[in-house]
């Protein structure tokens, strides 16, 4: 018996369709639509578009958002990358965010590169252009197209409408370089010069075979030329702004800088998306920088290496997502017992389970903060920015390092794969860490939990000294050996215990952004940060007294810091990339209040500007309100 | 040149009678047959009654989590290959709970020893059946007999090109010491599963089986030969071959980190110009 | 260099000294004593008897604790547990409780047996009989004797002092039985009859060898004579009231017997204290009752096999322990996305890793209720007795299927190892679980996940019918089959999570003893349950205002079945096994009600009465307050 | 009679090319060839490219972790042993994550069929080394190239006594159908490791370079004999040997389980009379 028949079958309610997709239509239902699902249909858009007619607009623009549409294995990553670096190149603010799929070949991915004359903090949510490498892109995309938009499709493609640009790619260059022509064409639309393109084409795709090298700049000259004599130049952006020297950078990335520059020597890992990218950052460094990167046989490995490499005195750092970071959560407690120094990035992404691998959430706040059995301190860091992955990537290791704790860096897909325009990291001026003390600095004999005040022992690495360095997953004594003796048991605790008093004195306090007073509080926690404060910005042209507060480090809490002004709200909302609002509870628990409404997401998109905007203006749904 | 005193003398927590006891000894003697002070030693075990070992003898010890000591081990060694880094537990430990990282630490050659207290039986846990009991073996946990084949290390571990594998016993304490020695000072991951009476739970393997059936290996085997090792490493039964069942010459998984042939990483500074240069690698 | 040289010493401040601890006595520091060190020496006990020598007291009396303490491998499980069952075959209450090292010989290990002619909640905080197996014992136990008590111990131990019972142990039996001597002359000192006690010991003992049998017998016989012969009686017991055919058992066992009432027939498990009784117990009854336990490589195989056994329809179970359930953690979100029912143990002992792995802690609520990546509902039951294990464990199985989902069942060593004499459970009356649909219920096309009103979709078993059972861990459309579409993927979550619809509508109620508008109000949750009734009933005897909530379902909450009574306490305290108040924290997230104090115990030892009321005198620790 | 379109035809999320479209197709020929219907068979995979298999043909499905196929597939064959339970995945589920799993499940000799698509590189997760990399494979992760000696699966699966030990190559279909069906037939845990050219990320073993090393055993072989299935597991490199490596006729798991002996435990009542019995036996 054949269940579900082989078919080829599109909607247009389907969201992200994919040839996987076909397998499952079958099982569409009228469910609840995700909220900026797509609904103009090809006629609609035809008229839409249709009637206008007109020559291309003329007037410069202050920004644009460009969206490359198709398979994986299209090369449209790269002509994304090609076009974000030129972009910022030039000086604009850029801003790319990806949407990908769980497969290698085939699907529907799209990589979104906005383009800004002045500072932009969260994508573009209309397409201005739309580059479309398949047709299927054309059907997924086009109900996010702005007003005056154009879709640029190889004429191959049998894309018809008004405002389609099509162009014959076979006729610029040979198959695998269309989508360099994509490239050359956007750049003509776009205004951005032609040797600028080609020497970022050359420094980035010039290690190739040299023959290949040049049939890429082809590509692209054949298109700026194609274009040219066309005279597409209707998105011509106004004249840069950006300062030299800017850095063009994702989350990722920008944690793996962090952590190089907070003095990381050691990284274990096992491969899971979306967090992998940065031990594959750190291992392009490896040799220059002096670290050693190692993949391990699963997730339990990684941990307890990095626990033995730290113990020896490497700054050392783990990166994983949720189901990875499941199995480390003994480790984490390990960590904790013994005292040992470790920096943990955890990138979420939608579960349980598999989930969406390839998608974005905010779902492991309370499993991160609670994992591990037994009580012991430990600190939360949930970034907001690429500037905030690097900076707070250092202070994780700080903190970890100072007060001999596991230090969390919680990021997510989005957030992982969103590239920025940011201003470099003056890093001469920003001191590594410093693992262990001087054997110099203990008295004899030498202990390693010696019973403190601050509940920090003297940490001596092994080897360095006279001084034996012993460390206990059992309960021990000060010496480090295994105890069974009970007060000593209780006297460790509240040693340990004790560090959460340092911890508490150094809390990075939540950013406002708005009204000192305002009406309406948003609450936002890590990857947000970008769209909340957009959408603020826009409630504030509208007049409205409201304004957000995005915290950055999410554990622990410091209620002084931030309770006052929730007080004071009319209406305070806490806006989340969950089902159940764990940040808001969170909140209750520590300090009592409770926020007034959520707003969350949970359909594997980042929240937007748009859908802020929206939710706040519709009464909570039954979903949400039975949930925070 | 470092003595027996060295490396202390402490009460343990072990049953009266159980191996664990020797092989104690014979590490200590071992270690002073190395000449390698207590400093520059780091023994790192699991949870186990053998993974309580590194508390009975002066050294830096890492006790960490049952079944991860390897990876723990491994990480240390990655961050200071100046560190002697030897490996206690238990055989639970070792081939149960941490089989993965067994196969793994093998794979890699990393120049760490690995010692297995081999009890064949769970011994903390009160006497359930381990990765090594024998069919039939019966516990509380296993009334009708165990199901499984046992698991053997030591045929994987050859099967695999591990470094050293030798098989000792904790009766034969001198064998045992020389045994040891040879795997501390080759360069390489070295195995050395050590039979090890258990008497409150282990009543078949008991010490007088095993002396009977423990028979040192011919001195005519050829440890580099890796088809006689794999034939040796199968035999289990009225005759188990006691001493150096394999050895290769293959590099060490450090020796192909660029970066460690400057020494170890710990201490190394930060060099911020390297920093500067990567970054602006984005602009 | 020897850092920590090999002495024998001893300090009656260490509360368990053991072989082990003279390593680590040189890290004995003047940290806060545990609440019940023992801080008579021997000097002051023999002041304290030695006055007296009195004859022993004639009169009758109404309860009793012996304790037996000893090294481990000296058989002082098997005395206890034989007088335990002398006892509780009389016709008394008995309670039991154990406090044991983690090693298999030596150390020292109690085993604490009370028995009364009422019913006793809580273990009898001051030692009537103390049966000293070694001498040190008598050092460690001597502060918590009460007035008029005896010590027990052979001559040959040198014990001395007034109230000292010293018996010739080597003219009564040999070396290896003279535990059972020990047995026979608490047996004299009870009156309890020695027929009785003969039995036991033959039904106990009798499957060893004969000879041996025969000898432990002979043993007993010997102890019994000698004891009339000198007339000790002084501890005789009034007339049992018990009713016929109670049961003694311990927790592990109640849970285990309340699984095979349920109807589990697949336990999969890794050995670990506290846990293992649970497995060990299900693994005798196996053959008789048609159920598979198999003990896997690891936790993690454990948790995944479990799953696969409850996938092809064996109602399934695993128990661990705080640091093997670490290693669960992401199977948990297995069950959770793929709606597999799994019913998961978890025995707590106090972390963090290896801790002290045969004491008992409440420390692990917060882990597990988080555990596992993503959001999914799940429950949590605490109990707070055996009963409640049996009947907690009948109900994890019961909402585990019905809604398929995770059940936890949380308990701990304490809880574990304590024997109670109960009722016996009305077995004919209670339902096993249907694991699954009937095929003919469903719709055809069959869809394993298809969205319903109340989140639960119609199960079916493989191989059963023609229906295919697909299930997958990604994100999945109805049929199971893995999807990528985001709207499929909302309506999935929503689905799940509105099981939790239906799981508030059954939370099991906290029990409330004492009065019912009480001033002074405690909250306990799980195995404290005993120590807290207790304690609130001295002091209803004392003419307080007060009274107990237990909560034995910690997850959900429901607001409505206690806030109220909360709201109108004028203070309230809760009681918990751990360093940072976890249930009060979770409380006051989901209520916004913050318990005003907290008295925690975090030692390894359980709360006693004794502790309690202490604590409820003094003002709390700045430890403590900084925490709750 | 089962026919090649009960088990269906779906589009799959494969690259073009992949080595992985030939093993499906073998799987379902297998399955036909050993008359099972749909809903007899329980495919059971962890998560990876090859991982994604079950969802492409009509089978009851158990799609769970990366890794823990083999443990979910044997508590599935435990609580229903009438069901065929077939585990399929990549590499780096079976080996990696999953290694001490895999060393288990061959030690309880549990009538499962594992097959493994074997590319020597993780698909998914785009292109780091597995455990079958070869040293000095160079990925994103290993830019110098893999350090690591590989695992080699079948010669662990012979030391320790597999029931059966094949290996087969995705270019050479009707032979895999072949295997895949004796593997079926088998009565105890059996091993079909799968060459698997990964055009999008394994650049060196590719499908031509299979090809010109993959070769069938010689038909002298004797399966049986232990020995010379390790030598034969042992080699790898210009040939590649293709067959049935090694098989034996232990008893499998199943068997020894006294409550299996009475058919499923899946759907069988309880009995209350033997609780109320085991209850009073605390009294
Ligand atoms: C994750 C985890 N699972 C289980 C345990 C419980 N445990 C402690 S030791 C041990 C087995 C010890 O056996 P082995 O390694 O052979 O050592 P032995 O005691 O026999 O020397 C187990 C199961 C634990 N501590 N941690
Ligand atoms: C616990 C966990 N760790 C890591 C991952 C990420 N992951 C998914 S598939 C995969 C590797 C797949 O390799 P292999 O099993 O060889 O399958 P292939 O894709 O090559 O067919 C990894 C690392 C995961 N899903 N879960
Ligand atoms: S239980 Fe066995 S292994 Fe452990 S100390 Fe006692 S005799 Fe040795
Ligand atoms: S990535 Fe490799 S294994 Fe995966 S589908 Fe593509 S070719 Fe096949
Ligand atoms: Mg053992
Ligand atoms: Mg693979």
């Amino acid at each position: 018996m054949v269940l579900i028949k082989k078919e080829k079958a599109h909607s247009s309610s389907t969201f992200f369709a994919s040839r996987l997709l076909v397998i499952v239509l079958a099982c569409i239902f009228p469910g609840r639509p995700v909220k900026n699902a797509i609904t103009t249909t090809a006629k609609e858009r035809s008229a839409l578009y249709g009637c206008a007619g007109k020559a291309l607009r003329k007037m410069e623009r202050n920004k644009v958002n460009v969206t490359i549409g198709g398979e994986a294995g299209q090369g449209l990553v790269t002509v994304g990358a090609l076009l974000a670096k030129g972009l910022h190149r030039c000086g604009y603010d850029v801003f790319v965010t990806q949407s990908y799929m769980s497969r290698v070949r085939g699907g529907n991915n799209a990589y979104i590169v906005s383009g800004a004359v002045d500072p932009i903090h969260a994508q573009l949510e209309e397409i201005d252009i739309l580059v479309a490498l398949d047709a299927e892109s054309v059907d997924i995309y086009s109900g996010s197209l702005a007003k005056g938009s154009m879709i640029v499709a190889d004429e191959a493609l049998g894309v018809d409408g008004e405002r389609v640009l099509r162009a014959p790619f076979k006729d610029l260059a040979e198959n695998r370089y269309h989508n360099i022509v994509a490239l050359g064409l956007i750049g003509c639309l776009l205004g951005l010069d032609h040797p600028t393109l080609s020497s970022i084409v050359h420094d980035t795709l010039g290690h190739k075979k040299p023959e290949m090298a040049e049939k890429n700049l082809q590509a692209l000259e054949a298109a700026y030329a194609w274009g040219n004599g066309k005279s597409i130049n209707g998105f011509k952006l106004a004249a840069p702004k950006g300062a030299d020297g800017r850095l063009l950078m994702n989350g990722n990335e920008a944690i793996a800088l962090g952590c190089l520059s907070a003095g990381v020597k050691f990284c274990a890992f096992y491969p899971m998306t979306p967090s992998t990218s940065i031990p594959l950052a750190l291992t392009a460094w490896a040799k220059r920088s002096g670290l050693v990167v190692e993949q391990v046989e699963d997730e339990i490995g990684a941990i307890n290496m990095t626990l033995g490499a730290s113990y020896a005195g490497a700054p050392s750092m783990v990166a994983t997502s949720g189901g990875g970071f499941a199995l480390m959560t003994e480790g984490v407690s390990l960590a904790g017992m013994t005292e040992v120094p470790i920096v943990i990035a955890v990138a979420q992404r939608p579960g349980p389970a598999t989930g969406l691998p390839t998608r974005t959430e905010q779902g492991d706040l309370e499993f991160v903060l609670h994992s591990g059995h037994g009580e012991f301190p430990r600190v939360l860091f949930a970034p907001g920015s690429p500037e905030e992955c690097f900076h707070l990537a250092r202070a994780a290791f700080d903190l970890a390092e100072r007060y001999q704790i596991p230090a969390f860096i919680l990021t997510d897909q989005y957030l992982a794969d969103a590239y920025r325009s940011i201003p470099p990291f003056d890093v001469s001026a920003y001191p590594p860490v410093k693992a262990g003390s001087s054997p110099n600095s203990v008295e004899a004999p030498y202990k390693r939990y010696r019973i403190t005040k601050d509940g920090i022992s003297p940490r001596l690495l092994p080897g360095a000294s006279e001084h034996l360095v012993v460390i206990d997953s059992d309960e021990h004594c000060e010496f480090g050996h295994i105890t069974e003796d009970l007060s000593i048991r209780v006297a460790m605790m509240d040693k340990r215990m004790r560090k959460m008093d340092g911890i508490m004195s150094e809390v990075a306090p939540p950013e406002l952004f708005g009204d000192e007073k305002p009406e309406l509080l948003l609450l936002a926690w890590g990857s947000t940060k970008g769209p909340v404060f957009e959408a603020v910005r826009k409630l504030k042209e509208e007049g409205a007294s409201v304004a957000v507060l995005h915290f950055k480090q999410v554990w622990p809490l410091r209620e002084d810091q931030f309770l006052p002004m929730l007080e004071r709200a009319k209406e305070v909302v806490c806006v989340e990339g969950n089902a159940t609002g764990q940040f808001g509870k969170l909140l209750r628990r520590e300090t009592g209040f409770r926020p007034h409404r959520c707003i969350l997401r949970y359909d594997g998109l980042q929240l937007t500007p748009r859908y802020i905007l929206e939710a706040l203006k519709k009464p909570a749904s039954p979903e949400t309100a039975r949930r925070s | 040149m470092s003595t027996i005193e060295d490396y202390g003398t402490y009460e343990t927590a072990w049953c009266p009678g159980c191996g664990n006891h020797s092989i104690l000894q014979a590490v200590k003697k071992a270690l002073v047959a190395s000449d390698l002070s207590p400093r520059d030693v780091l023994l790192v075990s699991g949870i186990g009654q053998a993974a309580k070992a590194p508390h009975y003898l002066n050294a830096n010890v890492f006790n960490g989590l049952h079944g991860r000591a390897l990876p723990a081990a491994t990480g240390a060694k990655l961050a200071n290959p100046e560190l002697t880094v030897i490996v206690e537990g238990g055989d639970g430990c070792n081939y149960g709970e941490g089989g993965n990282h067994f196969t793994s630490a093998i794979r890699r050659n990393i120049d760490l020893t690995l010692l297995v207290h081999d009890n064949q039986v769970y011994g903390l846990t009160k006497g359930q059946a381990s990765p090594m009991s024998q069919q039939g073996f019966v516990t509380k946990a296993q009334p009708d007999g165990v199901f499984s084949r046992p698991f053997n290390p030591l045929a994987v571990a050859v099967a695999l090109n591990a470094g050293f594998v030798a098989r000792g016993f904790s009766g034969y304490i001198d064998d045992l010491v020389e045994l040891i020695r040879q795997a501390i000072a080759h360069p390489g991951f070295s195995l050395v599963d050590i039979l090890q009476p258990c008497p409150s739970f282990n009543k078949v393997n008991t010490f007088a089986w095993y002396k009977q059936r423990a028979k040192p290996l011919s001195s005519d085997h050829d440890p580099t030969d890796q088809d006689a090792a794999l034939k040796i490493a199968m035999q289990w039964g009225d005759s188990i071959p006691i001493g150096v069942i394999y050895k290769n010459d293959a590099p060490t998984f450090e020796s192909y980190f660029p970066t460690l042939k400057q020494g170890p990483i710990v201490g190394r500074s930060v060099d911020k110009g390297v920093v500067q240069d990567i970054m602006m690698g984005f602009a």
